[in-house]
């Protein structure tokens, strides 16, 4: 790669002293966070409920104004919604008078009209999420993991570049949910992503990251940044091994010093 | 030429009631004076006086009582015309009941087709020396059936109402007596109001619309089998029972049809006869001159037309329809 | 605002041919019974005119003399009108408070005051103010059609996800997008059961106003034949209004069914089928 | 003081608006965009109020029979529709041929039924609370049927891995379950109660605030039938406000204070010889 | 332990041929099932979704049906709900308008006339659930975990000795679920009652129990039955030891032979 300018032209999203307090001050749900994230990195958000995971992702995605501090993306400053950030919920949020390539093409709608290509594009998503024989089936005809499945898709329509997803298979059993951290993995490094991905779940912040951040409960600060090593792809065994269980001990180690053992929020 | 509209608020709907209006219409009196009449038919508890005084109606029938409640209130009203002379409001009983004087209500329930028939109620004891305290009073409502069954099965001693409340009751066979005081029997009928505006802008038309009505009301004194021909016509629904809707039209035409020299003749004594009991029963503050509301003007015009020519026309009706 | 859809769908889940039997079994029982009770005489014909009267009533009203239908066609066209107008307002004026939360905070006193003023006491004071045309009893209807579509509207609005409002922000959705893909289709089911409200006190509204000041109309041609106490013929118009407001009542449940389709299992998979062939149909043809 | 003054403000603003709104109307008036005859001032109508509650105090008496018609009209249709309900409930069959009868009562209008509402109930108050009745049984009916059979499939089942009975089903599931739908039922039902009331006083009342709002407007005094009027609308917020409060008070899982105050009085009934009553929690743990 | 009579004496649930069809034999849900669990085991039970974990449940507790075979509790044949079988489900089904301790008290309550033993008996249950400060709370009061631990409460005062748990924690967050478990396992152990727990999670099936019975998907077939040879007490760091991770490789293995990679229902 050639040399253009310096390292920083390579982070697509950089937060210093960033900081959100709630109520007029008397809740700080995020408190002084710094960091950045490089392009095509996929990083994996952990922490207690309530630690402000969803808050940070917020800022990010330009839904909610920060109290303090600075936050850009690809050096421009975050002031609202942005295209080239899309953003998915722990509940799929699909809208249940839309067939499901109908709740795909939305993205498009809203950017004005939608086209053949994308209707094509559309498709293929949803071909490739392993439901092209459910296009035009309605949400409440799916399964809870298809419906997440579909919102997948519709986040990948967007075209976003930056792609943040808060907590998106919680609702999941483990099963479908492996399987769906797979398809996800695969995707992202297919189109090539920023990736900013909330979860609970330690073995899979760790089976899909590049980087983990763990945070601690209120005021929610970035306690520590665990690096993964391990190469792409990664198969799913990959979580049986002894180096990833060390890695799990090690996040878990982080957490644990910041989190009083078992209350729960 | 072009036609005038005339908006005249009244109780009830077209009916064999208001017989003038529908044998004006049918024999063409009102098409010949240039007018169309639009009835606004309206529920009694509505101040009609309010649509005259902002000109939705020009023309509005209306009881001594709210006349007089008008002027009270300072409203520029002129009564032009009474229409049913013999509609006086009364004391009615069931004809099986053994009551004969409105003295012998002392302790009995006292039944009011409306509120506002307390005062004729007040004014029939007053006359006997008693008060609204001797008996128990109870509105009945002006719904035909409350009202008729409170007849029949004598739940009130008597009820105090105006003429047209008992029409269709007497019809149905249901007797029903008066034992009406002096006092209260003269009382002027229900009357044709209007403002003393309206009385200049369009004095012709409503010339014209009292002659027609009083050209109307005179074809049931020539052939009332014409009017009820007519009638049957335009109000199919009271004939549904023929013998009931000629009963019917027959009492509207006793309570319809003047009885003065002139048809709708207005009667100044009877007007200034009225007041004192209503002052005394705090519906009027204070008694008004007849002279300032009573215009005798329209009704020599209403009465201007030839009674032969009438005739005539109602012999070729008849020659035509029946 | 109560759902009154469900109760109605209760009742049409049962709609075997021996249960309409047995349906008509008890009509015919209780008919028998009241024509008995007043050959009797323990119902007064004077409130209860005998059953056997009533249908020569409506042969003679709607037949032979066939004197109902210009009454019945005004009145329902004063609801259909009154409805439309007050329910659009209702929907429309909810749209706009529910948009904003100022105009919603400022407006609310009010409209709890108005929800509680018994509506046709206002009928007098409406006749009064809009005068005997067919705008008052236009405006009486409206008034009574107006609250619960206002409501319904409101409530399925501000009841959106907050999560599927942050959906479209972060789509960069207009308002105008937000408002018809989002917040319109969601308030649907809502807004319909408040349609259904409205339309069964519509009818209620309309004889108000007929009652009150009106030439023609089925409240008139009550008054008239209550008036001359022919029962028989004002049963025949109450129980028309009956059967009236009975269908439309059903009516609306059915278009609730193919509005909110995805509501119903069967509707569902009935439009997936349909989207699904227009979507060949189109894509087939470009590419 | 500065607390008390923060939530003063929007109760300011709230006040600035209506006065704004009256001075809107009285220009109106005064420019004659709106017709006084038929709408009088703002100022008129509260010279009318000031005349009909404190000088010559002849609401209070229509106003209170009002108050009761409507009431117990509510409540007699409020039982009734509570009985046929959990009738319904109970059995299917009941449900079915029940069910059209009450949709048909429900779409005639209430006003066609005065006459022999009267006719049976004569001219007293009880055929106005009758009619009352008649018209608020039907949300009080689905309402509670609606509740009484949407009972939570899981909790059924589990209620009936205990081996309960139908009679436990019942009282200790269903009803409670159902008792925020009904009270709902019952909060449209009291202002459809009134509405009742209102209509039978129309057509037949000797006294009442209908009867007097049409006295009042026959006598041409448009502002205090107005009055009377906007007495109708108080009368149907209290109304509304007693069932809301017996809402609050029954259906109090609800809210936090409420809880938090039932909470504290079963715990102090918490009969138990030897075990000690549990403290309060020592420093409320963090809920979300 | 003496030999009273033989082996069969320890069996308390014994099914056998066990069948369970739906829509008149449409949908099999449970096909052909054998197993019997012993006095005091701790049985997990796992599967896809919709493989008929909670059908089989639901049969054991009496409150379905069967279709086929036969199925008996201590000898005697299942024919409707048992006082010797309580279950609890995914979600609380807390009653909202009763306290915590109300709650618990219910299955007294519906067993007859509540006595003072009842209330010290569930006012000890709580205890042990570690919610004694919350005995006077409202459901909606507690957070979903502390609702999880009242019902676990209401599941022992039924005093029943044989639990069916229907994925009793799978809506509650990683943290929680897992210190809920070990309190379970505390629990269960104390009492010493036999146990059917139904999860999707292998990890956490595998760290409870001493037998798991993985099942198929439809039609549901109890495909493999692994022992987890693991001493009691166990504890959470037993979950990064190599021989659990292998045990979890080798139930996941039975798993992914029957099941097609990541469909789910
Ligand atoms: N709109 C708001 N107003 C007030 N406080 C808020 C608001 N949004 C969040 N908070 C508070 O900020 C803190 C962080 O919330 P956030 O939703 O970011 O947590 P989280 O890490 O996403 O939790 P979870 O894992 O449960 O989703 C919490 O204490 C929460 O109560
Ligand atoms: N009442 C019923 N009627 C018809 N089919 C049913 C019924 N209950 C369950 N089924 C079917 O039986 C199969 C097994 O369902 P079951 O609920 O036992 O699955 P499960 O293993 O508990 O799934 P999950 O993990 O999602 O809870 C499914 O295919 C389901 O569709
Ligand atoms: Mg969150
Ligand atoms: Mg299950």
């Amino acid at each position: 790669m050639a040399d253009r300018g310096d390292r920083r032209d390579m982070s697509v999203i950089r937060a210093e002293a960033l900081r959100k307090t709630f109520g007029g001050g008397a809740v700080v749900a995020v408190d002084d966070a710094d960091f950045t994230v490089r392009e095509g990195e996929f990083i994996s958000l952990v922490g207690p409920s309530g630690c402000g995971k969803s808050t940070l992702l917020r800022m990010v995605a330009g839904l909610l104004d920060r109290s303090a501090g600075t936050l850009s993306i690809h050096g421009r400053d975050v002031t609202g919604p942005n295209p080239a950030v899309a953003m998915m919920f722990q509940k799929p949020t699909l809208l249940d008078w839309r067939t499901a390539i109908e709740n795909v093409l939305l993205p498009s709608e809203i950017g004005g009209r939608v086209t053949d290509d994308d209707r094509r594009k559309a498709m293929g998503l949803l071909r490739l999420a392993g439901l092209e024989d459910f296009a035009f089936s309605f949400p409440s005809q799916l399964s809870g993991g298809m419906q997440q499945r579909v919102a997948l898709a519709r986040l990948l329509q967007t075209g976003a570049d930056i792609l943040l997803l808060d907590e998106p298979f919680g609702a999941l059993d483990e099963f479908t949910r492996e399987h769906l951290n797979v398809e996800l993995m695969r995707i992202v490094g297919e189109v090539g992503a920023t990736t900013l991905f909330v979860t609970h779940n330690i073995g899979e912040a760790i089976f899909l990251a590049d980087r983990v951040f763990v945070m601690t409960p209120r005021p929610g600060r970035i306690a520590g940044i665990v690096e993964v090593p391990f190469e792409r792809p990664r198969r799913p065994s990959l979580q049986q091994s002894a180096e990833f269980n060390a890695l799990v001990s090690k996040v878990r180690a982080t957490f644990e010093t910041e989190t009083t053992a078992g209350e729960d929020a | 030429q072009d036609t005038t509209t005339i908006n005249a608020v009244m109780p009830k709907q077209r009916s064999a009631n208001y017989f003038p209006l529908i044998v004006g219409e049918a024999l063409g009196y009102f098409e010949e004076e240039g007018i169309e009449v639009n009835l606004l038919p309206s529920d009694t508890p509505i101040p009609f006086v309010n649509f005259l005084r902002n000109g939705q109606a020009d023309i509005a029938m209306l009881d001594s009582a709210e006349v007089l409640q008008a002027i009270a209130a300072g409203v520029d009203l002129n009564v032009i015309y009474e229409v049913m002379q013999t509609a006086p409001d009364g004391i009615a009983i069931s004809g099986d009941s053994s009551i004969t004087d409105v003295e012998e209500l002392a302790g009995e329930t006292v039944g009011l087709v409306s509120d506002r028939d307390r005062v004729t109620m007040q004014i029939a004891l007053d006359a006997r020396g008693m008060t609204e305290d001797d008996v128990t009073t109870v509105v009945v409502g002006e719904a035909g059936p409350t009202l008729a069954a409170a007849f029949r099965d004598q739940t009130v001693a008597a009820i105090a109402g105006s003429g047209p409340d008992w029409l269709a009751i007497q019809a149905n066979g249901i007797p029903v007596k008066l034992i009406t005081p002096e006092e209260v029997s003269n009382k002027p009928g229900n009357t044709f109001a209007v403002m003393a505006s309206t009385l200049e802008e369009k004095g012709d038309a409503i010339e014209g619309y009292l002659r027609a009505w009083s050209k109307g009301m005179y074809v049931a004194e020539v052939d009332p089998e014409v009017v009820a021909q007519i009638a049957r016509t335009a109000v199919p629904e009271e004939w549904e029972d023929p013998e009931f809707g000629q009963q019917y039209l027959n009492n509207a035409i006793r309570l319809n049809v003047s009885v003065t020299e002139t048809l709708g003749g207005l009667n100044t004594e009877t007007w200034s006869a009225i007041q004192p009991g209503m002052q005394k029963f705090g519906l009027i503050d204070e008694q008004v001159e007849p002279d300032r509301f009573l215009q005798p003007g329209p009704v020599e015009a209403a009465n201007d037309f030839d009674r032969a020519e009438v005739e005539e026309e109602v012999a070729a009706w008849r020659e035509a329809n029946m | 605002m109560s759902d009154e859809g469900d109760l109605g769908a209760v009742a049409a889940k049962g709609r075997t041919r021996g249960i309409v039997a047995r349906h008509a079994g008890i009509l015919v029982a209780l008919v028998a019974a009241w024509e008995i009770s007043c050959r009797m005489g323990w119902l007064d014909p004077l409130f209860f005119p005998y059953p056997s009267a009533i249908l020569l009533g409506f042969w003679r009203l709607y037949i032979t003399q066939g004197n109902i239908w210009p009454h019945l066609g005004l009145t329902m066209l004063e609801v259909l009108v009154g409805f439309l107008a007050g329910s659009a307002l209702g929907i429309a004026l909810a749209v706009c408070v529910g948009m904003s939360d100022r105009l919603r905070r400022y407006l609310k006193p009010y409209v709890v005051v108005l929800e509680a003023t018994p509506r046709i006491a206002i009928g007098p004071v409406i006749i009064a103010a809009f005068g005997f045309g067919w705008t008052s009893k236009t405006a009486i209807v409206m008034l009574v059609c107006f609250f619960a579509p206002f409501v319904n509207t409101l409530n399925g609005i501000v009841g959106v996800e907050p999560e599927k409002q942050s959906m479209f922000r972060s789509m960069g959705a207009s308002k105008v997008q937000t408002f018809t893909k989002l917040l319109w289709p969601s308030a649907l089911p809502e807004i319909s059961a408040g349609l259904r409200l409205a339309m069964a006190s519509a009818l209620g509204g309309a004889l108000v106003a007929e009652f009150i000041a009106s030439n023609a109309g089925l409240g008139v041609l009550i008054t008239q034949y209550t008036g001359t106490l022919n029962m028989a013929s004002a049963f025949v118009c109450v129980l028309t209004l009956s059967a009236l407001g009975y269908f439309i009542f059903r009516g609306m449940e059915e278009l609730d069914r193919i509005v909110v389709f995805w509501s119903d299992g069967d509707r569902t998979d009935a439009m997936s089928r349909r989207r699904k062939a227009a979507w060949r149909a189109k894509m087939g043809t470009t590419s | 003081m500065g607390h008390l003054a923060i939530r003063l403000v929007p109760v300011i603003k709230h006040l600035l608006v209506f006065a704004g709104l009256i001075a809107l109307w009285e220009l109106a008036a005064a420019t004659g965009v709106i017709d006084v005859i038929l709408l009088p001032e703002p100022h008129k109508i509260a010279a009318s109020i000031w005349e009909l509650y404190v000088e010559n105090r002849t609401i209070y008496r229509h106003f209170i029979i009002t108050f009761y018609e409507a009431f117990a009209g509510f409540l007699v249709g409020g039982v009734l529709g509570l009985a046929l309900a959990v009738g319904s409930s109970l059995n299917d069959s009941f449900r079915r041929y029940v069910s059209p009868y009450a949709i048909l009562l429900n779409v005639t209008p209430g006003l066609a039924l005065t006459p022999i509402v009267i006719a049976w109930f004569g001219f007293g108050y009880s055929s106005k609370i009758a009619l009352g009745a008649i018209v608020c049984f039907f949300p009080v009916f689905v309402n509670t049927l609606l509740a009484l059979t949407r009972t939570d499939e899981d909790t059924l089942e589990m209620f009936r891995s205990m081996g309960a009975s139908r009679a436990q089903v019942f009282w200790k599931l269903r009803v409670p379950a159902a008792l925020p739908m009904i009270f709902a039922g019952f909060k449209i039902a009291i202002t459809t109660a009134l509405v009742g009331a209102v209509v039978a006083e129309f057509s037949q009342a000797t006294a009442g605030i209908g009867v007097l709002m049409q006295r009042l407007s026959f006598s041409l005094n448009m502002s205090a039938a107005i009055a009377a009027l906007l007495s109708m609308s108080l009368l149907g917020l209290i109304l509304f406000s007693l069932i809301e409060i017996l809402d609050d008070r029954v259906v109090f899982w609800r809210r936090t204070e409420r809880m938090d105050a039932v909470g504290r009085r079963r715990r102090a009934r918490w009969s138990v010889t030897d075990a000690a009553t549990p403290g309060e929690p020592q420093g409320r743990k963090n809920l979300t």
